[in-house]
């Protein structure tokens, strides 16, 4: 699959990977445009079926992107959310979807080039395994 | 140059300084509805947290913490913002002041500037630079919150001025910006312009300046720093290597050390080090040896010795009592050579390390000192602002405070509140403008949308060339035209220029729009003000989605034009989907009892009782004893003299007298309810126990502490042994029996720093001093031992302990593990310790021994009160301020204010800044009419709860709860709109407005609507 | 409260691989306090299935609905509008509520999404412990309020057994040996007197054993 | 005398008495028990025969004490609560007593969990307190724990119960045993012995109570073959006592002496308990390492046996 452009949802947390998402932009940090970000107030707010519906939709990576480590403006949402991203991780290899189309990263405000560099290694990730199975189903 | 006249009416308050400090002090000042100039010298405000990495004691990047504040302060209708302007003059006095200031140019007009960064991308050279550790750092715009959120052009550099001007796609460079000069009328000023950091370049035997790897405390914090130079990488400066053994020197420009240094202790750099340290750790684990070389650690703040002990016992920080007197490195070698001589061994040891971080202490520069003269300012020996009695942010002039490290030493926190305080100071000489007056003009009423089929406008910004010069915004359109339920999509240049903004509020109007995406920029910046537009237009300010086409499309990936287009249609059409779905949502608001509730009859809670009662808020003090004046009535003068009785018996007159103030003594408080702006508290008052309740806005905890007395040490078995609180009585009090001592001992760490109780009590060694030093002057003759684990007189206290060693009292070092022997008789005592220099016991008879007990909390009251108010304690039991380092004051339920020692330990000084602080903290709340909670909120169906607890457990605020219908109630009045009880939710019952699921879900479906039919 | 865990997604598809429309029913009772099948898990299951029909080449219809409680018949009515139109019925509910859907609907096929595992209560947010064994003859009366029988490896009834070890059982690190809570929590009330009286076997009828129990309260019953 | 019993007739004549046991092979050859058991002939005063021990499969303890009373050795039958209901226990005891065994220990069992069938359920209708109340009421009432009558012959069985004096929580322990005592139990066999400190505080307890005088309590002694064996017991196995000293004490000599330390020390171990006042006899488990039993016996100066 030469020409596979992979979709990417991004759940970034309004007071980390958002801002860093800007910051990527006012430092002009390139990457690629896969990732489609959806803002949320806190990481924690992200709901396993949130997740899996982009799956079911269509997505081929989702990725879940809250603050360092004790750094939650809501004390401790990051860490919900990485635990919903590792139990939602399980679910997706029993649907037969491979788990690592699902990640939690962390990051700061701060981080422009983190978060420019995520977004690339994710793309570049979902690029090498492909097409999501779902969406290779449905096509 | 220009010369304009500012403004006639003097009724607001002058801000010197836009560093943290200056910050919260107009924020302050604005939330009280009163008018600030903020003016700084920098391009920028912000001062010098925004180039640190991480804050003590959290460890946490402040950049996300300190951005809120910032940006806050540029929007807020009170504050006018003044950057690169300097004070040049001052006359008039306390009320009615004319200041003349001086703005340099920066020739760009901040009305047009987007902040895009063409110019940086194209000029470089042009664009001025903040200085970081290197010269090449990456912008001038430091963080990306950066306010005002634009660029400073440096012409001297330009060559090119015509290309330059071409290069702004909004034409916001103008070359022929000339600054101005103008007077400025206000009736109070406070001065926070910061102080400087020691420059060690003078001091030859530490290499600073020949040796790269020798870096100052603040350029590791630059290095460590994911925005700094390195980006964060770890590297020594000589060549780049990640070094594996760094090692702090501290005091270096501080309590006279060096050739040069100050007399005084910089108070912050042991905690500065021990972050650093500790951040370093963390980082590279086992491959880095940290190591810090120590006079006194002096880690006496709230909580700062648990610090302390975790950098000691968990992170492996190595800590050694020694001033290094050299860093050398040898001809060949990368390595530098640490010279140093230890407590019990005179020979000198040496030891390599890769880099050497001198923890350089506060100054205050030339720029400040002139500052200071310019104002007639009365200055100490060592430049800070006199002060001239018991409340420091006070000066020689009547309405010109101090704040922050001009006022002296000091780390955030303490600065912070000194903010506030200074802000609670200058508030009193103006007068707060009447709220609704000169507000917003009318609005138009509400449209009702419901029921109505969604009508989208979409308005595309190009941004100039930012977002049109990266995709096609008329093909964008085209695209989009297509759309379900959209009837309009237009472009609209700059949107957010007054021209377009008034299009798009005309064509919401003619076509009757009733959704509104907006294409552009990031909702972060520009959400709120396109809310009030739509507002304008009649519509619910919550029907308006944003899609960051700019800076997270055309920005970053403006090497992929067609990709680009398509991601920009693909989020905006996300957007659509969501706004599609979006209800008008109303904000929560209360209304504002605006009586005050003061727990504590202290000096604390008299002083913040009196300075809101002059402000007009009628405040109940309810005090659980019979009389007002707490502990402080117990004593008799500071370190610097003071006389404190008279300072309270005028204090509790004053507050008996006062019209505005309630005194309720013998009160016991027993419940509470109600929300921030409207409580009710129950209490039983007199021995009666006569109960009444009483309706307040906010609640401020001035409830004390305790004089500790553990039974250490024989206290309570000889006359001869008391605690420091009995010693100063008896040298007011018993002079001639004080004058016949020949021996007196001190301890210190008495029941404080110990498994029981770990923390520092902070006013002892202080007091030891102050005892010390009248005893001396009792009876030159006499022999004053000072058994100490660390000295931590921070701060100018530095300067007596100095003169206290000067006077012939002698210090001597004891460790915890081997603590001086104690043996009375009635009228003696003989202590025995370890002489660390002697490297012997010592014997010594007194006729005294002063034990330094501290402080703890008042388990008694304050377990009490934070059951009945649900506040929580720290493991000592002192109140929980609700962030350590920006919100001091502020508890974590909202409406509520600590002050004083039920805070933590401290002098009377620093809890009379603190009764200002929550003073000044609580007239932001009374000031206004109501309390906006805004619409992110959690909402219950209860038709769906299957009342599982599951929000009540997930809630990390403890907000939703099983009401008297057996279905959880969330209180959108205490929901923190986090969302966590609507993602756990088992039976899909909570929605967070505004981040319903049905809008995160219409954003999926839209954005792959191609892929699954 | 009942507990269930949802079953391994391959022996649902199994059970539903023989039809084209299902209807997925969550109970808005014990399961979704524990989190096995509440209207949320019923639509992560939904997608779940929705996704690995796909991947099979194969599609499903699923309409999902949550019942308040499937184990009463009234509420199992409110299906008639929508029974017809499924070719099978998958719950989530407890076996009480699959087994109700079964009696009512006849020739409508009823699968079991989840295992039913026990009653138990919550130790902590999302960790459920299992607590009562229904024996039909409380003995918590004796035995400090915890029982030996849900609780102890052995259903011992007359003390810990050897293998007892700082409070824990020989199964594991996770399990606390019963009669160590039981004899710390006599201890705390004054109690250990009544460790001494060897209680007798139990009667272990009241605990089922002869087709399902019942409860008739004459004065309800009609 | 409750019983025809030679243990009971050994320890009632005040001698201190030994046992042993042999674990039934898992298959179904009756040569093993049959060489096994010949070790212990004339060693000891009677053999315990295990059932299922360590939740394993094996030869039904039934069936192994069958076969070493034909050798005319005395077997004691050990039966576990988690296999069998109240009515397999009865019926059991009923059969084993009809061919010549009087002589049983009554046990709850390990746990499934620990052997080969982790998916077995774990029956425990009744736990060994109720056991060894329901084999007394059969021999002294002459009922079935349903309460009907035995008919003819009655099972008359000299009962034994295990305590483990090491375990948690340690205070229950005497009481623990006192409810063994209350409930019938003529014998008790402990746990290992290694912590002998631990061992005397708990008599110390017993004797307090004035169990001994209700009870006869035999120690249970084991010899460790080697510093692996030695660890393994005190990491592994659960209620298991053995002090770190011992380890080291076996770490301390060569692996080839190592069997030999630890016989001595299962020596020194004996010489001690003799002088612990309520102790009247040792239980010897030699796992796998049956042959040694008679070495140790007589080493112990526990040898000849007593003919009684």
């Amino acid at each position: 699959m030469k020409d596979f452009e992979p979709v990417i949802v991004a759940f970034c947390c309004h007071y980390c990977a958002y801002t860093a998402a800007d910051m990527a932009g006012s430092k002009r940090l390139f990457y690629p445009s896969n990732v489609k970000i959806i803002r949320v107030p806190c990481s924690g707010k992200v709901d396993s079926l949130h997740i899996i519906k982009a799956f079911e939709k269509g997505a081929d990576g989702v990725y879940v992107a809250g603050c360092l480590e004790g750094d939650c403006h809501f004390k401790n949402g990051n860490d919900k959310a990485a635990k919903k991203v590792a139990h939602m991780s399980k679910y997706l290899e029993e649907i037969g979807i491979e788990p690592e189309r699902l990640e939690m990263v962390r990051m700061s405000a701060g981080m422009g080039e983190r978060f420019a560099q995520v977004a690339s290694e994710i793309t570049d990730k979902i690029r090498k395994l492909g097409p999501s199975p779902i969406k290779a189903a449905a096509a | 140059m220009q010369k304009t006249e500012r403004s006639q009416t003097n009724n607001r308050v002058l801000v010197v300084g836009g560093g943290l400090g200056g910050i919260r002090t107009a924020l302050d000042l604005a939330e009280a509805q009163k008018d600030v100039v903020l003016i700084d010298r920098a391009n920028n405000i912000g001062g010098l947290m925004t180039q640190l990495d991480r804050t003590f004691p959290t460890n946490n990047c402040d950049l996300c913490t300190l951005a809120p504040h910032l940006s806050e302060s540029n929007r807020h209708e009170h504050i006018s913002l003044m950057a690169m302007t300097e004070v040049q003059g001052i006359s008039g006095e306390k009320g009615n002041f004319t200041v003349s200031l001086a703005t340099r140019p920066r020739y760009i007009n901040l009305e047009k500037c987007t902040g895009c960064g063409e110019c940086l991308q194209q000029f470089p050279e042009c664009v001025s630079f903040t200085p970081g550790l290197d010269h090449r750092a990456p912008t001038c715009m430091r963080y990306p919150q950066n306010t005002p959120q634009a660029y400073a052009i440096d012409l001297s550099k330009c060559d090119d001025v015509a290309g330059l001007v071409k290069c702004c796609p909004a034409g916001a460079i103008n070359p022929d910006d000339l600054g101005s000069n103008g007077d400025i009328a206000c009736s109070s000023i406070v001065m926070s312009p910061g102080a400087s950091l020691f420059d060690p370049s003078g001091l030859d035997y530490l290499g600073y300046s020949e040796n790269p790897d020798v870096v100052t405390s603040l350029e590791y914090e630059r290095i460590l720093s994911a925005s700094g130079p390195t980006q964060g990488r770890l590297v020594r400066p000589s060549n780049g290597a990640q070094p594996k053994k760094v090692a702090w020197i501290q005091c270096i420009g501080s309590r006279g050390l060096q050739k040069g240094a100050a007399p005084y202790c910089s108070g912050a750099c042991c905690m500065f080090a021990l972050k650093e340290a500790m951040v370093t750790k963390e980082r590279f684990q086992e491959d880095i040896e940290t190591t810090i070389f120590y006079m006194d650690m002096r880690t006496f703040g709230k909580d700062y010795e648990r610090y302390y002990e975790r950098a000691r016992d968990e992170f492996g920080v190595r800590f050694i009592h020694s001033r290094p007197h050299s860093i050398l490195q040898h001809p060949g070698s990368d390595q530098l050579e640490l010279g140093y001589t230890v407590d019990s061994n005179s020979s000198l040891q040496t030891e390599e390390f890769d880099m050497v971080v001198l923890s350089t202490g506060f100054k205050i520069g030339d720029q400040a000192k002139e500052l200071a003269n310019r104002l007639g300012l009365e200055l100490t020996s060592s430049n800070f602002p006199a002060n001239p009695g018991l409340n420091q942010v006070e000066t020689s002039t009547p309405g010109i405070y101090v704040a922050g490290t001009f006022q002296g030493p000091k780390d955030i926190p303490e600065t912070m509140v000194q903010a506030s305080a200074a802000a609670c100071m200058a508030g009193k000489d103006v007068t707060p403008l009447e709220a609704d007056s000169e507000q917003e003009p009318l609005l138009p009423p509400e449209r009702n949308v419901v029921g109505e089929e969604p009508k989208v406008g979409v308005f595309i910004c190009d941004c100039g060339e930012n977002i049109g010069g990266v995709i096609n915004v008329e093909s964008l359109i085209t695209r989009l035209e297509k759309l379900n339920h959209v009837i309009v999509v237009k472009a609209e240049g700059h949107g957010c220029s007054r021209e377009s903004m008034e299009n798009i509020r005309q064509t919401i109007e003619e076509l009757g729009v009733n959704r509104v995406v907006i294409g552009g920029c990031s909702p972060r910046t520009h959400e709120s003000k396109f809310q009030d537009l739509i507002r304008k237009a009649g519509l619910n300010k919550y029907l308006l989605e944003f899609a960051n086409i700019r800076d997270q499309v055309t920005w970053v990936h403006g090497h992929q034009p067609e990709q680009a287009l398509n991601k920009a249609e693909a989020l905006i059409k996300m957007a659509v989907g969501a706004v599609c779905e979006s209800q008008p949502l109303a904000d929560h608001s209360l209304p504002i009892n605006k009586n005050v509730l003061v727990v504590g009859g202290g000096v604390t809670g008299m002083t913040s009782a009196l300075e809101l009662a002059d402000q007009g808020f009628k405040v109940y003090l309810v005090e659980r004893t019979a009389t007002l004046g707490g502990v402080a009535a117990k004593l008799y003068r500071t370190l610097e003299g003071d006389d404190i009785q008279d300072f309270v018996s005028n204090l509790i007159k004053r507050t008996k007298d006062h019209e505005g103030i309630e005194v309720i003594t013998g009160g016991i408080i027993v419940d509470h309810s109600g929300m921030p702006g409207m409580f009710t508290t129950g209490m039983q008052v007199g021995r009666q126990m006569f109960y009444r309740q009483i309706e307040h806005g906010v609640t401020i905890l001035a409830t004390g502490a305790r004089p500790n007395r553990p039974e250490l040490f024989e206290l309570g078995n000889s006359k001869a042994i008391a605690t420091q609180l009995e010693l100063q009585e008896l040298i007011d009090q018993d002079a001639a029996r004080v004058k016949t001592w020949d021996n007196v001992v001190m301890i210190q760490c008495v029941g404080s720093r110990t498994a029981d109780n770990p923390n520092c009590s902070r006013i002892c060694c202080q007091n030891a001093v102050k005892n010390a030093l009248s005893i001396v002057e009792l009876n030159p003759e006499a022999r004053v031992f000072v058994l100490y684990r660390d000295m931590r007189t921070y701060g100018f206290q530095e300067e007596y302990f100095q003169k206290a060693r000067e006077k012939g009292v002698i210090f001597v070092r004891y460790q915890q593990d081997n603590p001086p022997q104690v043996d009375h008789a009635d009228d003696q005592a003989t202590v025995t310790y370890h002489d660390p220099i002697l490297v012997r016991e010592v014997k010594v008879s007194a006729d005294f021994l002063a034990l330094s007990t501290g402080l703890v909390a008042d388990e008694d009251s304050s377990e009490e009160l934070a059951m009945v108010f649900k506040l929580p304690r720290t493991e000592d039991g002192y109140f929980l301020e609700d962030h350590i380092k920006l919100r001091p004051v502020d508890l974590p339920v909202p409406g509520f204010f600590v002050a004083g020692t039920a805070h933590a330990p401290k002098t009377i000084s620093e809890s009379l800044i603190q009764a200002r602080a929550v003073a000044s903290r609580a007239m932001t709340i009374l000031a206004r009419e109501a309390i906006n909670l805004g619409a992110v909120t959690a909402k219950v169906d209860s038709a769906r709860c299957a009342s599982c607890l599951v929000c009540v457990r997930a809630c990390p605020f403890d907000v939703p709860f099983i009401n008297a219908d057996g279905y959880s109630e969330i209180d959108p009045a205490k929901c923190h709109g986090c969302g966590m009880c609507a993602s756990e939710c088992p039976a899909k019952a909570i929605q967070l407005l505004q981040f319903e699921d049905d809008q995160v879900l219409s954003k999926i479906e839209q954005l792959f609507e191609k892929v699954v039919a | 409260m009942i507990t269930a865990e949802r079953k391994p997604l391959e022996e649902i598809l199994a059970y539903i691989k023989p039809f084209k429309r299902i209807l997925l029913l969550g109970c808005n009772e014990c399961v979704t306090v524990c989190a096995a099948g509440g209207r949320k898990e019923v639509g992560v299951l939904a997608s779940g299935i929705q996704m690995s029909m796909l991947k099979n080449g194969t599609s499903i219809e699923i309409r999902e609905h949550t019942l308040e409680r499937q184990c009463d018949p009234e509420y199992v009515e409110e299906l008639l509008p929508m029974i017809d139109s499924a070719d099978a019925v998958l719950s989530m509910a407890c076996g009480c509520g699959v087994q109700q859907l079964a009696t009512r609907f006849k020739d409508k096929p009823v699968f079991p999404a989840v295992n039913t595992k026990f009653m138990g209560g919550s130790d902590r947010h999302g960790v459920w412990t299992e607590r009562c064994q229904g024996c039909g003859d409380c003995l918590l009366g004796l035995t400090g309020g915890i029982c030996p029988i849900a609780k102890c490896a052995k259903q011992l009834m007359n003390g810990p057994c050897g293998g007892s070890a700082r409070g824990v059982c020989e199964i594991g690190e996770d399990v606390d040996c019963a009669w160590h809570l039981i004899w710390e929590r006599l201890k705390a009330l004054d109690l250990t007197e009544q460790y001494l009286e060897i209680m007798p076997a139990k009667d272990w009828r009241p605990g089922g054993g002869s087709g399902p129990r019942k409860i008739i309260r004459e004065d309800l019953a009609e | 005398m409750k019983t025809e019993s030679n243990l009971e007739k050994v320890l009632s004549a005040g001698h201190l008495a030994v046992t042993s046991e042999c674990g039934p092979p898992r298959g179904a050859s009756a040569q093993t028990v049959v060489d096994k058991a010949k070790y212990l002939e004339g060693v000891v005063d009677a053999v315990n025969i295990t059932d299922n021990q360590t939740a394993m499969v094996r030869m039904s303890s039934f069936a192994g004490s069958v076969l070493v009373k034909q050798q005319g050795m005395d077997p004691l039958l050990q039966m576990v609560t988690r296999d069998r209901n109240r009515l397999a226990m009865q019926a059991d005891i009923l059969g084993a007593y009809a061919l010549g065994i009087d002589t049983m220990l009554c046990l709850s069992g390990d746990h499934t969990k620990f052997g080969d069938h982790a998916m077995a359920a774990n029956v425990h209708d009744i736990d060994s307190i109720q056991l060894i109340q329901m084999v007394k009421g059969m021999r002294d009432e002459g009922t079935f724990q349903g309460g009907a009558e035995i008919k003819g012959v009655i099972p008359k069985m000299f009962i034994g119960a295990a305590a483990n004096p090491f375990a948690d929580p340690f205070e229950l322990r005497v009481m623990r045993l006192a409810k063994k005592i209350a409930a019938g139990a003529d014998f008790i066999q402990t746990q290992c012995i290694f912590n002998v400190e631990k061992f005397e505080r708990w008599m110390e307890g017993v004797r307090k109570m004035g169990l001994h005088e209700k009870c006869y309590i035999m120690a249970g002694i084991t010899p460790m073959k080697s510093v692996g064996a030695a660890k393994y017991m005190k990491n592994r196995v659960p209620g298991m006592d053995v002090p770190q000293e011992l380890v080291d004490r076996m770490a301390s000599v060569a692996k080839e002496d190592q069997p030999e330390e630890g016989i001595k020390i299962c020596l020194e171990t004996i010489e001690r308990l003799k002088g612990v006042e309520g102790v009247a006899g040792f239980h010897i488990m030699a796992i796998d390492w049956e042959e040694k039993v008679e070495e140790i016996v007589k080493r112990a100066g526990l040898y000849p046996r007593p003919q009684v």
